[in-house]
């Protein structure tokens, strides 16, 4: 109606849509890095870096698509140094990804400062300058179809770069030999060394990949669905990711639902606080008393319950967080 | 996921914990950091000199600057117990901010709403042992599903942070908020209430030596009873833990209760020895709890050093933005972060080394039925 | 863990062998590090806490701004911190008090409770706190009541909307901020009783959920939306601009409401931007700091309104006569007339 | 003609080849014979490129080459069936192949891969459910990926690492005359093996290797199983005999299972239907079956990790009483590493796995450490436990001694009841003889012993009784007097 969607369902899909993307994103990333065995718990830190690198990239060459290679580049860059430490250092995985959290934390915060600091000493706004931030893209013809156009169609250029990521992945892993690869490498290395692939190469790679996607989806989230950037301003979705990853059980489908499942839980709780003031209707109205904390907390206490009714126990890839060559203790 | 318990622990488990060494890396870690850093922001156009003494002095130099650091390091060091027992048992707690709060807001509760009467020797007890308990079952929601309902902890832990979260603020906008104030904040505890400072004119509480008491009280536990070898066995290994008769699953609800009551202590300490009310905004010493606990090694011991050096830092960083210096407060995590991964660096490089020097005599094959192929063998 | 032993025999070698010069080296360090401490000058001291960020674009932002502003007219020595919890700040105001600063100001509600504290503990410090409601002995309480300020938007929101569905968008409910909504409730009430405002609360730094919520609201039909998210309203701003481009004229526009900060010149909807609640907060900041010179200082509640020209409504220059009809200009005004001698009293 | 010339490799002071050759010709089966650690695995990484040579060369075809990676050895012709499959559990038979096969990261070939695997397996008259995930299928079907998987690498030398190692009688009579067919067409065999009988039955030539040097190299023919074992072991094999004398079974019995069915949930599987078994104070009841056919539904039962969905097990009340989830006598799991031993812990601490609870390694819930040194060190040399010292972790520890660590935790008080799964795999004859004289110096202090084994000839050496499992239900209850062939015959359903 007043957006361009016809119906509550038709703005809820599209807003779902819009704002799991940089869910799934990082997630697929996150999730062919943990295919070959490498878990980065540093996620929600590399999607910050890619926030602020991509906002002050494109706000100093006032290109968009600068901010959004700049945060790719920056996400690869910081996955590569994780990724040093991991492979080649041998670190531990998780504490490496919890000090890389609070590495990208610091930075951020600090090039976010020294940037403002820089602002003001030129005199210069702190804004996005209108051409350095992405807008939604209709494809054309696709768009105006009923209902699946306004959800499908109207989005942001990630999001279809993201779909196409995502059946993507989901073809090299049912259908090639790289996929066969990548889940080798985090299933049984000693097979991989047994057929010739460099172990510790391909974890490389995919950690830079799963980098890289981290910090476009920080891109999205700065230059593409909000325009700014603050202190902190993924807010626990790497986190998110993290958990959906397990909840998906390692397959791209499954995490693609759940990636929408929690995206379509955060509308909707967003949507029933707008409603029970707007629509008339005495369930609604009743809904008033209802503490708004309540509704902010709806959509973990609804991931919980789904977990709760849904979970299998799934192991995982059975070299995940372990060093390769293994060493006898 | 069974996966943790294998990957998670395998690489932290020297024989008891080897002190001088971790402490050299330490030494070495920071002093490279500082370099760093201090090059840094050198280059973007800070005076070092002025930074490292102020941070020094701000941080250690006399007693009321090392009360402050204490004082810091008191929460960081409960909730870096939450995640390093839970750790070292194999159940990846992330859960302590959760904890953290949910303890904190039932000593609030407590002595400001149901019972505010009491006299305080019953009511600071009282306080500390209901939120211990809150944060410990609150732990054992997640241990509970993922009993019952296959859960991941990881998972369930993080979704009840925001859970927690969300469900303070509701608590201190609704039944617990102050009269008179549109603020979602408590009431003030009554003074009598409060935990007794020990160092006049500073926030030193007493709960400051005792949160290092409860530190050496569970690296005891965990080096001298059955129950911390059965809790590390477990963690190591379930299957074989499991045949030889322990009773893993038993133990690490226990450790998740300890765990959990562990970071409502540190709730509880800072409500009551600190703040004295709670605001909906309590600080995130549940999520710095996780770091505290990997750069301590999971030992007690090693997590009090820890938590020190984090409080050192963290009052350091404080003095230094207080200064007309305007350090951004973002340098203090990055010097953190980037001392995490040096140690981290120093350690594996140390132990490759030596694993290199050491493994060779231990291959050599003696005349003995059963001996050891040389490494890479693949026997 | 194989070669712990060999590794611990190594750096306990090592150890010994260096100790003493160690332990020299330590001392000096020590030494030079207390001696490099400058004395304190004898000039006036303020300071400022926040417990966001500086970046923040709003309250934080601009409260920091302000110190520095009056610093630099008034001479004095200003020091600035952010991202302090209610946890620790009563750390933080202990460390002033102890260098014997002359006002500290707190700058949130949560600081109240910390700053009653330690003044309570003595020293010639002054204390104030930004943006609480309450009184508390020895602590001049800087309301910042932008609720007049919102009346005032309220009466134009409700001239403004077509749909009669207004919207509120909070980082958290806090003292001002439900200063905000009521006042915006009470002035849109007072052109049309029958208005519908919707509230809802998101986060501070999170301008994607901020967006959505935003989103949400225009989904609903609402077409004005009043915010205070600070940092996050750069994504209500980037909502709204979306939802004014799609409709380019053919139905009626959406517009947000600024606060804190004169949000008037943003880039992103400047268009649709009517006007904004404002604190001008270097005004307060210098008055408190004046009153702490000459030695009147008195704690208690200083309402910080209207009537001060610390909080005010500022509307949109370059809309006036087009979107801000002259009707809505004199509402405006006159309901600023009736706020100012008292004939509506909020709250 | 693949052939070697004086390799000899050396891990710093430790010298694991010494100038060892060898040549095998196509259309021929080779031996190489050796106990753990003589140089034998060493060998084959060294030819499939894993390790590299300080000295020597190799040549296939009269050709000198260097084999500097698996790939390398793959392009040479040299298929390599390892001990631990290289086999990715998660991926089908197809995709596995595909791994190992394919080159490059492109599409997977699945209708060549197909129409090549065919033409392997119907040669070789094999099945193979190409769909069906490996970690599903059984060891010698696994066994039969590997070795599918080297011949559609366009293999013409295979190796097999101790093939028979995990297989059945029969299965390793079919594996042994596949391999004699795929020499009959012209591929070079290498069949590593400490199994003599094995050895001599399918190799013309072998090499026997002890501390990485050659004793023998040559003709099969005139050598006897004994001076094969003589060479290979540098010493004579004392026969492993059970004593005439000795308490013998009781007729009292300790444990039985009465109409015991478990598995089967939603996802099929291994069952257990209606088994009957009970077990004697004083005797050895051997349990034969190819894996899969419902021994670890028994292991779990009885351990009490699993619920019997009907039926019940009945312990002698003297031994306590049978609660759930607690076995309460000795148990030596099949996987030593995942279930026996916490690889990370210290030997002291391994050994003090169960005891540790008990007077009076602890006292109120406070361990004693001074205790746990006394009698870790006095299992350490009763049981002949070759460690640095008490306070290295375990997994440090060569296969042999593991085992020997396990077997002192669980062996030393001498336990009424003994549960062992395959206590033998993996190692290497010394051990072996040693882990089965522990059992049998259990049966005669009065233990009374179930033993899962799939290692048949060692099963019916020291049984008493042997029941065999297959498809869930216990066959029969046979004497070892029973001829193998029986048994083995049992063991396939037929």
């Amino acid at each position: 109606m007043s957006l361009g969607h016809e119906s509550l369902a038709e703005f809820l899909c599209w807003q779902t849509l819009s704002a799991a993307t940089p869910l799934m994103l990082a997630g697929i990333g996150e999730l062919v890095g943990e295919l070959t065995g490498v878990i980065d718990i540093g996620i929600e830190g590399l999607m910050l870096i890619g926030c602020i690198v991509a906002y002050t990239a494109a706000a100093a060459t006032g290109q968009a698509w600068m901010g959004l290679g700049a945060a790719a580049a920056a996400g690869m860059a910081s996955a590569a140094l994780f990724a040093g430490v991991v492979l080649w250092g041998r670190a531990d995985q998780i504490v490496a990804g919890a000090a890389l959290n609070l590495l990208a934390l610091g930075l951020s915060a600090t090039l976010w400062s020294l940037y403002q600091n820089h602002c003001a000493n030129l005199g210069l706004s702190t804004h996005l300058p209108r051409g350095a931030g992405y807008d939604l893209v209709a494809v054309p013809g696709l768009s105006h179809l009923p209902f699946i156009g306004p959800v499908l169609f109207d989005q942001y250029t990630l999001f279809y770069a993201t779909l196409l990521l995502a059946v993507g992945i989901w073809w090299v892993l049912r259908f090639t030999r790289l996929g066969l690869m990548i889940r080798a490498l985090g299933e049984s290395p000693e097979t991989c060394v047994a057929c010739g692939i460099p172990v510790r190469l391909g974890r490389f790679l995919a950690a830079l990949f799963a980098g890289g996607c981290a910090g476009a989806a920080g891109a999205f989230l700065s230059i593409m669905r909000t325009k700014a950037f603050a202190f902190d301003m993924t807010g626990g979705q790497g986190f998110m990711v993290l958990a959906l990853v397990i909840f998906g059980r390692w397959a791209i489908g499954p995490l693609v639902l759940g990636c929408l499942f929690f995206g379509a839980l955060n509308s909707l709780q967003q949507i029933l606080q707008t409603t029970r003031y707007t629509l008339a209707d005495p369930w609604m109205h009743a809904l008033r008393s209802v503490p708004f904390e309540f509704f902010q907390m709806l959509p973990y206490v609804a991931a919980l319950a789904a977990l709760a009714l849904l979970s299998r126990r799934h192991p995982g890839p059975r070299a995940l967080g372990q060093p390769w060559p293994q060493e006898v203790a | 996921m069974a996966a943790p318990q294998a990957w998670f622990l395998a690489r932290r488990t020297g024989r008891g914990f080897d002190w001088i060494v971790t402490l050299a890396q330490a030494v070495a870690a920071c002093a490279l950091v500082l370099a760093l850093v201090l090059t840094g922001l050198a280059v973007v156009g800070y005076s070092p000199v002025a930074i490292v003494t102020r941070w020094a002095c701000g941080a250690a130099g006399g007693v009321y600057p090392l009360t402050s650091s204490m004082v810091e390091a008191c929460p960081l060091l409960l909730t870096g117990l939450a995640a390093g027992l839970t750790f070292r048992a194999g159940v990846l707690n992330i859960g302590a901010q959760g904890q953290f709060l949910v303890g904190a807001v039932t000593a609030v509760g407590l002595t400001t709403r149901w019972l505010p009467a009491a006299a305080p020797l019953v009511a600071i007890p009282l306080a500390i042992a209901a939120g211990a308990l809150a944060g410990g079952l609150w732990a054992l929601l997640a241990s509970v599903l993922e009993r019952y309902r296959a859960v991941p902890v990881v998972l369930s832990t993080i979704l009840l942070n925001f859970v927690a979260l969300y469900l303070i603020r509701a608590l201190l906008h609704g039944p617990l908020q102050a009269a008179g104030t549109a603020a979602p904040q408590s009431p003030l505890i009554p003074a009598r209430d409060w935990l007794g400072v020990l160092i006049p004119l500073s926030s030193f509480h007493w709960g400051v030596p005792a949160a290092f008491l409860v530190a050496v009280g569970f690296w005891w536990f965990n080096t001298h009873t059955t129950w911390g070898f059965e809790t590390f066995a477990g963690g190591l290994n379930p299957a074989a833990a499991n045949l030889a008769g322990i009773p893993v699953r038993a133990r690490q609800f226990l450790i998740m209760f300890l765990g959990g009551g562990c970071a409502g202590l540190a709730g509880v300490f800072q409500v009551l020895g600190v703040t004295h009310f709670m605001t909906a905004s309590f600080g995130d010493y549940g999520y710095a709890g996780i770091a505290v606990a990997l750069l301590g090694r999971l030992n007690p011991l090693g997590i009090a050093l820890a938590a020190i050096f984090f409080g050192l830092l963290d009052v350091g960083s404080q003095r230094v933005q207080e200064s007309t210096l305007a350090l951004p407060q973002g340098v203090a995590d990055v010097v953190k972060a980037l001392v995490i991964l040096f140690m981290l660096l120093l350690g594996a490089y140390l132990a490759r080394r030596h694993l290199q020097v050491t493994s060779l005599p231990e291959a050599a094959p003696p005349a003995s039925a059963g001996a050891a192929g040389p490494p890479g063998s693949g026997n | 863990m194989i070669g712990s032993n060999v590794e611990r025999q190594m750096t306990q070698a090592a150890f010994r062998r260096h100790r003493r010069e160690a332990l020299l080296l330590a001392v000096a360090a020590l030494i030079a590090l207390v001696a490099a401490v400058r004395p304190a000058r004898a000039t006036f001291k303020v300071a400022l806490i926040c417990s966001g960020s500086f970046t923040d674009g709003g309250w934080n932002q601009q409260g920091r701004a302000a110190i520095v502003r009056v610093g630099r007219q008034l001479h004095l020595h200003v020091s600035a911190v952010e991202h302090v919890s209610p946890v620790r700040a009563v750390n933080v105001m202990r460390d002033y008090l102890m260098e014997h600063y002359n006002l500290v100001i707190g700058h949130g509600y949560e600081f109240l409770m910390p700053a009653a504290e330690i003044a309570a503990e003595g020293g010639s410090t002054k204390f104030a706190v930004c943006g609480a409601d309450q009184a508390q002995p020895h602590i001049a309480t800087l309301a910042f009541d932008l609720a007049g300020p919102s009346y005032q938007l309220g009466v134009l929101a409700a001239l403004l909307t077509k749909s009669g569905k207004l919207g509120f968008i909070g980082g958290q409910a806090i003292p001002s901020v439900v200063a905000c909504y009521r006042g915006f409730v009470a002035g849109a009430r007072s052109i049309n009783p029958r208005i519908t405002v919707a509230q809802a609360y998101t986060s501070w730094d999170q301008p994607a959920l901020s967006r959505s919520q935003a989103e949400a609201f225009i989904q609903q039909g609402i077409d004005v939306i009043y915010q205070n998210v600070d940092a996050a309203s750069r994504g209500v701003f980037e909502a709204v601009r979306r939802a004014d481009e799609s409709r380019a004229g053919q139905q009626s526009p959406v517009y947000v409401f600024g606060s804190n900060r004169n949000q008037n010149n943003n880039t992103t909807c400047g268009a649709f931007t009517p006007a904004s609640a404002v604190i001008h907060m270097g005004l307060a900041f210098r008055r408190l700091v004046r009153a702490v010179q000459r030695g009147n200082f008195k704690p208690g509640v200083v309402p910080e309104n209207m009537a001060d020209g610390v909080c005010v409504a500022v509307l949109n220059p370059r809309l006036e006569g087009t979107v801000i009809t002259a009707a809505m200009q004199r509402a405006v005004a006159h309901a600023a007339e009736r706020l100012r001698n008292g004939k509506i009293r909020l709250r | 003609m693949l052939e070697w010339f004086d390799i000899s490799k050396r891990f710093g002071a430790v010298t694991a080849l010494q100038g060892v050759s060898f040549s095998i010709a196509p259309g021929s089966v080779g031996g190489i014979l050796g106990e753990n650690g003589a140089g034998k695995s060493t060998l084959m990484n060294i030819l499939f490129g894993l390790l590299h040579p300080d000295a020597g060369s190799l040549r296939v075809d009269g050709r000198v080459v260097l084999v500097r990676s698996p790939r390398a050895a793959r392009r040479l012709g040299l298929g390599m069936v390892h001990q631990n499959f290289k086999l990715v559990d998660t991926l089908s038979v197809l995709e596995n192949i595909a791994l190992a096969v394919g080159r490059g990261p492109g599409l997977i070939p699945r209708r060549r891969l197909r129409r090549q695997v065919q033409h392997w397996t119907d040669q070789l008259g094999w099945r193979l459910d190409l769909a069906e995930p490996v970690g599903r299928l059984t060891v010698g079907q696994q066994q039969r990926v590997e070795i599918i998987k080297a011949l559609c690498a366009g293999g013409r030398w295979l190796i097999l690492d101790e093939p028979t190692a995990v297989l059945t009688p029969q299965e390793t009579e079919n594996l042994l005359d596949s391999l004699r067919a795929l020499a009959r067409q012209g591929m070079g065999v290498i069949f590593i093996s400490h199994k003599l009988a094995e050895v001599r039955q399918i190799c013309a030539q072998v090499l026997i290797l002890r501390h990485g040097r050659t004793v023998y190299a040559g003709a099969t023919a005139g050598l006897s199983v004994q001076a094969m074992a003589q060479k290979m072991i540098g010493r004579s094999l004392e026969p492993l005999t059970r004593a005439a004398s000795g308490a013998g079974p009781s007729p009292q019995p300790r444990l039985e299972l009465r109409a015991v069915c478990a598995g089967g949930g939603r996802r099929g599987g291994e069952t257990l239907q209606r088994v009957n078994l009970s077990l004697q104070a004083g005797e050895i009841h051997g349990i034969a079956g190819v894996a899969g056919h419902g021994q670890d539904l028994l292991v779990r039962c009885l351990l009490g990790a699993l619920r019997p969905t009907s039926g019940e097990v009945w312990l002698d009340p003297a031994l306590g009483h049978w609660r759930h989830r607690v076995w309460p006598g000795a148990c030596i799991p099949e996987d030593r590493r995942r279930e026996g031993l916490i690889e990370t812990l210290s030997v002291q601490s391994n050994l003090m796995l169960k005891d540790y609870r008990r007077r009076p390694f602890s006292v109120l819930g406070v361990c004693r450490f001074a205790r746990w040194r006394q009698r870790a060190t006095e299992l350490v040399e009763r049981f002949d436990i070759r460690c640095r010292d008490l306070s290295a972790p375990v997994g440090t520890l060569s296969g042999g001694n593991q085992q020997k660590v396990v077997l002192a935790r669980e062996l030393a008080d001498t336990p009424p009841l003994i549960l062992a799964v395959n206590p033998t795999r993996g190692l290497d004859v010394g051990a072996t003889q040693f882990v089965l004289r522990q059992l049998l110096a259990a049966r005669y202090a009065g233990a009374a012993i179930l033993l899962i084994h799939s290692d048949l000839d060692e099963l019916l050496s020291i049984s008493d009784r042997v029941s065999v499992l297959y498809q869930g239900r216990l066959q029969a209850t046979a004497w070892p007097a029973a001829s193998r062939d029986d048994i083995g015959r049992l063991m396939l359903g037929v």
